[in-house]
């Protein structure tokens, strides 16, 4: 009888069910999960943001708080670490955390608020602090100040000098 | 002096393109351009006249670059190991071709579904209906026109009224709808057995309802590296395929070269997908047969693969592994004992399971002689991978148009000539064990070389053709590529969109009990089929039965 | 008035612990078993299973749900209907104690109560107009007819051995114990396992084919009591296995004679009674455990075959065998 | 979690759904009843009819196509019943939550529904993965039933207050006096 072939699998085998969620279950190192954002770390670059095919990150500018806020929604993501190959400081990472669910889908999402500089020449916010930081250490003290500056108001400097020099 | 570059004797097939239009090398397809009355001559030539397979069409609106619409047809030709792209130029006004359909009836929905999406008329086509969209979408409304926005929200609320068409079979006969949830199906798709007592007389499909924009949103909204992973999720189970074969179309529009580990992470990784999505249905099948232990036991081999796959990707289904150039996750040398000790056992257990299995009578009894599908048929309605090799056609992308790293394996193609459940059965069962000894000579020669090229440029409106072997078979993508870093068009098309219609062929006359297990045992993917696509048959003179009909019953009594 | 009051009394002090222990123990054991049965499968399949009380459980939780089902009344009412007469049925035969209800012809109704529910629910379902519940409902029709032609030929069998049609009378002990009455009741033990609704049987509910079959359209309470009158229904069949190879009124007469205390004998019937419900549990379910699902026709070819041997057995009963 | 409380801790029915998922969602909770995971064990049963379940697994983002039957499945499910949304898709659209054939997840079907039958949504949870592990999807589950405790919070994190004095340390000494005439040139011109 093939049949009872089935029973010697089970003598065989035993039961394979894991003790889950009473015990803990491994996940592996090279594991994709919840994607975390180091807001210590984070710029406000928005390198994830153009690198994410699901747009589960977003950026957005709070004008009149000053504050660009980087919107990670895990319940959008697809884990698939573009972001993290994206980051150029390696402000976010894939955790190997996998027990997301929520019973509201405002508990999946983690903001990043980043403050932002006024353009010292306009007054509007145009980018973080952080992000100028680092844009700042590439440039020698003299070029540092233009950094201050929103590209709107560059161009408007710009346009400036050069009539100014034409004239 | 044009051909010089014409290799393995596929002089014939570059003579005949010439015939018809100027040939060009990319990759491994020709791109031969045809006037558009050509088509069907060419395609007549090409199936029959050469041997070889209709693969899909292709619409693009190429309106914003040279005023036209774009119609391809590709196929293979798997003696020269090359596809074939016929391109045809159609006039902005009135865009209307000839249909291929009465010469190769495969080309039905194919031709359908760019009439639809990209609104080009087929002139002569048997069945000139709506098959991509639902039946109230707004006419003149083609997503695929570059002129509709994809993020264009149309809810569809006309839907659930009830439409009751009368129809004569209807009338005669019993009809039993299976789906759209059904529990032998997991996915939402819709088949209608007309039912004479227990016996099935004709059958009907109603599916599409998967269907996503895929295509669109990855034209529009995606760049060029993104797109592998909505690819992957065109299907679920053989996602990494998909991504694959986008890679691969894109790689050969570009001319990209792709370091040799690359090749064979990405094979033995689409040969790991194989196994689990072959395991994954000889279990399925037997749940469709009563048989849960069975079932059980298949899952129970099956799940080392996946944790293997999680182990090597991070993720157990979507890999996340390919773009454009080669892949991200590299086999770390302990991974490798881990894996081929991994498949030593799945190939041991599956082996002594399936014998067990062949020997449960009933079991047997309801997979042999069941779904019959002649050669014949298979062949005009183009079907491919298991299907078609149950069906004794000897056809696999992997052999005929070598791709990663499969021309430097050694493997051999199952092929059965009996046609029915049972074979298909059979041919999947014997290419796991394919399987496992392709992923294992491919552990043991791994190439070291880097694992990504990322030095290419991305030249706009260049064509390429990717083809892998999805465990449902053959699996096509087209890509144009597109400015600034985008694709213009992409097309995938999924092998179980030429196996679909074939279960409406071996429907007929079977009982009602083993229509799940016919529909099943093509391993359908609707998922991978619908992501573009919507098809009413019975649009127009035929009776919907609603929803509530089938799931509650609707009270009549 | 005057009348009414030793009925009553007859009914407190007879009828009431009867059913009590006959009728109502049995049945709230009929769920444990099936529990039971469920473990043992997801045993086979290498898996943990559920608690021995899952079943319970889940019946709890449907009745708690409440009626939900909306539609004719015949599809509303057929899952009371089948409940109580799957009650009813069980009522018929001994279980835990000795004693049944026991009147002329109890067997013959004893074997048409027994279809009663599966008939009332196809019946039930035709109405409600769905089609795969219609496509069950003809299926469980189908196959009632051939297991109610094979039944009617082993009890026929029996009662021609022993010349009655009083169920009391074709129980054991068996003093010449013919061919004829093993091969009935070999043919029963068959039956007990199909009519179930086991499989390769299960072909009315055919979860992957039919999404549930027959009972399909039914949810909360209504669903719980047609389940439940399933369970009912198994722990009947196994009650009527175990009622034709065990002999209770030999047993328990020894044991009586032999012991002091009077009620011992009884006890060990009991007690016997479970655990040999126990293992046909157990038994039946590691049997289906390895059975796929036969089609209709393949299942009704078994039955013929069946038929066929029925009808030997009813012929050599006639002939004295 | 509201209607429904402790009637499902000990039995939960699911009907599944795909509504218009990739399948590898699909595939997982098929998973999840099979030997190595086998949530049996919590007396959890997915059945072929919505009539009979308890719970309503969601996987896809909800297409077109499939929005009015699962709209008529989600109400043949008998109250009090609770919706597991599984997969990034069916939580908050996916990759694809604003193509034109789809709805965009649970949310959006929800504000159909109470838009259309003004109909509150039933208590949800949200399992996110892409697709989920199969112990996700148990988690996810047993969460909703209250045998664990959710950790899945929301996190906001805000920078605390910086002025331009932070970067001192980076501009040249004469930082002030530079941003100021630049200001005044431009105010100048335009």
């Amino acid at each position: 009888m093939g049949r009872l072939g089935f029973i010697k699998d089970y003598l065989r085998y035993g039961v394979v069910t894991e003790k889950y969620p009473y015990e803990p279950v491994p996940t592996p190192e090279t594991f994709r999960g919840k994607p975390v954002i180091d807001s210590s770390k984070c710029l406000g670059c928005g390198a994830c943001v153009n690198a994410c095919p699901a747009n589960a990150l977003s950026i957005e500018d709070d004008l009149r708080g000053g504050i660009r806020w980087v919107r990670l929604f895990i319940g959008r993501c697809i884990y698939c670490g573009r972001c993290a190959d994206a980051c150029p400081v390696g402000a976010i990472e894939l955790s190997r955390e996998f027990e997301l669910s929520a019973l509201e889908s405002k508990d999946l999402i983690q903001e990043v608020g980043l403050r932002m500089v006024k353009c010292v020449i306009c007054g509007k916010p145009f980018t973080t602090y952080r992000l100028v930081r680092e844009v700042m250490r590439e440039l020698s003290p003299d070029e540092r100040v233009l950094t201050l500056v929103c590209p709107e108001c560059r161009a408007k400097l710009t346009a400036v000098n050069t009539s100014f020099a034409r004239w | 002096m044009q051909h010089s570059w014409v290799t393995n004797g596929c002089r014939e097939l570059v003579d005949l393109l010439s015939r018809y239009g100027s040939v060009e090398e990319v990759g491994n397809a020709y791109l031969v351009k045809v006037r558009a009355e050509d088509l069907p001559e060419v395609a007549n030539e090409l199936q029959w006249g050469l041997g070889g397979y209709y693969s899909t069409s292709v619409g693009a609106d190429f309106r914003p670059i040279d005023g036209t619409y774009k119609l391809y047809h590709i196929f293979s030709v798997p003696q020269c190991s090359r596809y074939v792209v016929t391109q045809a130029s159609l006039p902005p006004s009135l865009p209307k071709a000839p249909s291929i359909t009465p010469v190769i009836p495969g080309a039905n929905w194919g031709e359908r579904e760019v009439r639809d999406m990209v609104g080009i008329e087929f002139e002569g086509h048997p069945e000139p209906k709506r098959l991509v969209l639902p039946h109230n979408w707004p006419e003149g409304i083609h997503p695929l026109r570059k002129d509709f926005p994809y993020d264009r929200k149309l809810i569809i609320e006309g839907v659930d009224d009830e439409v009751e068409h009368v129809d004569e079979l209807a009338r005669k006969y019993q009809v039993v709808p299976i789906g759209p949830y059904h529990p032998a199906l997991h996915e939402p798709e819709y088949f209608e057995l007309y039912v004479d007592g227990e016996v099935v007389v004709e059958a009907r499909y109603k599916g599409f309802m998967v269907h996503r924009g895929i295509e669109k949103v990855a034209e529009s909204r995606m760049t060029l590296n993104q797109v592998p992973f909505i690819a992957e999720r065109i299907c679920g189970i053989c996602g990494f395929t998909h991504s694959c074969c986008y890679c691969q179309a894109v790689e050969s529009a570009l001319r990209i070269e792709v370091p040799e580990r690359a090749k064979y992470v990405r094979t033995i990784l689409l040969e790991i997908e194989r196994i689990h999505s072959h395991l994954l249905w000889m279990g399925v099948a037997l749940h469709v047969l009563g048989f849960d232990t069975g079932f059980m036991a298949y899952w129970r081999i099956r799940e080392p693969v996946m944790r293997l796959a999680e182990e090597l990707t991070g993720n157990r289904k979507t890999y996340g592994a390919n773009v454009v150039g080669g892949v991200r996750w590299d086999i770390r040398e302990d991974h490798v004992e881990k894996a081929l000790r991994i498949l030593r056992r799945v190939r041991e257990e599956c082996v002594a399971l399936t014998e067990k299995v062949l020997k449960i009578k009933e079991v047997v009894s309801r997979m042999k002689g069941v779904g019959y599908l002649s050669r014949e048929d298979a062949r005009r309605i183009c079907v491919v991978g298991p299907t078609a090799r149950a069906s004794g056609l000897d056809i696999d992308v992997r052999r005929d148009h070598p791709y990663a790293a499969y021309g430097e394996l050694d493997f051999r193609v199952p092929v059965r000539d009996e046609g029915d459940v049972l074979a298909r059965f059979l041919v999947r069962y014997e290419e796991v064990l394919e399987s496992v000894s392709i992923v294992e000579q491919a552990l043991q020669n791994l190439p070291k070389t880097p694992l990504i090229n990322e030095d290419y440029e991305v030249v706009p409106l260049r064509i390429g053709v990717g083809a892998t072997e999805a465990p449902r078979g053959e699996d096509v993508h087209l890509v144009v590529t597109g400015l600034g870093n985008k694709v213009y068009r992409w097309r995938p098309r999924a092998p179980s969109y030429n196996n679909i219609p074939a279960t409406l062929y071996m429907l007929k006359g079977a009982y009602l009990a083993d229509a799940p297990i016919i529909i099943a045992s093509i391993d359908p993917c609707f998922s991978c089929t619908d992501h573009c696509l919507v098809i009413d048959v019975r649009s127009g003179s035929s009776r919907f039965v609603s929803f509530r009909e089938l799931v509650r019953g609707g009270y009549r009594g | 008035m005057m009348d009414a009051a030793p009925l009553l009394n007859v009914l407190i002090k007879y009828w009431l612990p009867f059913i009590a222990i006959n009728v109502v123990i049995p049945a709230l054991l009929a769920p444990l078993l099936d529990g039971i049965e469920r473990r043992v499968r997801a045993r086979i399949q290498c898996r943990r299973g559920p608690p021995i009380l899952q079943t319970w459980y889940d019946l709890v939780k449907l009745f708690r749900k409440g009626a939900v089902t909306g539609g004719p009344i015949i599809f509303r009412l057929a899952p009371y209907i089948a409940f109580t007469v799957s009650i009813l049925t069980l009522s018929l035969i001994p279980t835990l104690l000795n004693a049944s209800l026991s009147f002329l012809g109890d067997t013959i109704v004893f074997m048409y109560l027994l279809a009663v529910p599966s008939v009332i629910i196809s019946i039930g379902s035709i109405y409600t107009g769905s089609p795969l519940a219609s496509v069950g409902s003809c299926r469980e029709v189908s196959l009632w007819m051939a297991y109610e032609l094979v039944f009617a030929l082993s009890v026929a069998t029996l009662a021609i051995d022993r010349s009655s049609l009083l169920l009391r009378n074709i129980l054991p002990p068996y003093p010449p114990l013919h061919p004829s009455t093993i091969l009935a009741i070999a043919i029963i033990a068959f039956l007990t396992y199909a009519e179930g609704g086991r499989l390769p049987y299960e072909i009315p509910e055919a979860e992957p084919e039919l999404a549930g079959g027959i009972v399909l359209e039914y949810g909360g309470a209504e669903l719980g009591l047609v389940k439940y009158a399933l369970l009912v229904k198994r722990i009947t069949l196994s009650t009527l296995l175990i009622d034709l190879i065990l002999p209770r009124t030999w047993l328990t007469s020894i044991l009586r004679s032999k012991m002091w205390f009077l009620g011992i004998g009884q006890v060990v019937v009991s007690a016997t009674y479970i655990s040999l419900l126990v293992i046909l549990s157990i038994t039946y379910s590691a049997i289906e455990a390895l059975y796929g699902r036969l089609r209709l026709d393949q299942a009704l070819s078994v039955l013929k075959k069946s038929v066929i041997i029925a009808g030997v057995a009813v012929l050599a009963a006639l002939m004295g065998y | 979690m509201g209607r429904g409380d402790g009637l499902y801790r000990k039995s939960l029915w699911v009907f599944h759904m795909n509504t218009g998922g990739c399948n590898g969602c699909d595939i997982e909770v098929i998973n999840v009843l099979t030997p190595w995971q086998d949530v049996e064990r919590f007396g959890i049963k997915l059945v072929g009819s919505p009539r009979h379940a308890d719970a309503i697994l969601f996987t896809g983002p909800v297409t077109n196509e499939v929005l009015p039957r699962a709209v008529r499945a989600f109400m043949a499910v008998p109250e009090p019943k609770v919706v597991v949304a599984i997969g990034s898709c069916a939580c908050g659209g996916g990759i694809w939550h604003d193509s034109y054939s789809v709805l965009g997840g649970i949310d959006r079907f929800y504000d159909y529904l109470r838009k259309r039958y003004g109909i509150e949504p039933p208590p949800t949870v949200y399992v996110p993965g892409c697709p989920p592990r199969p112990e996700a999807i148990i988690y996810g589950i047993c969460l909703l039933r209250g045998l664990v405790k959710g950790k899945q919070r929301r996190e906001v994190y805000v920078e605390g207050e910086v002025d331009l004095s932070s970067l001192k340390d980076l501009l040249p000494p004469d930082w002030v006096v530079r941003t100021d005439l630049m200001r005044r040139w431009v105010r100048w011109f335009t």
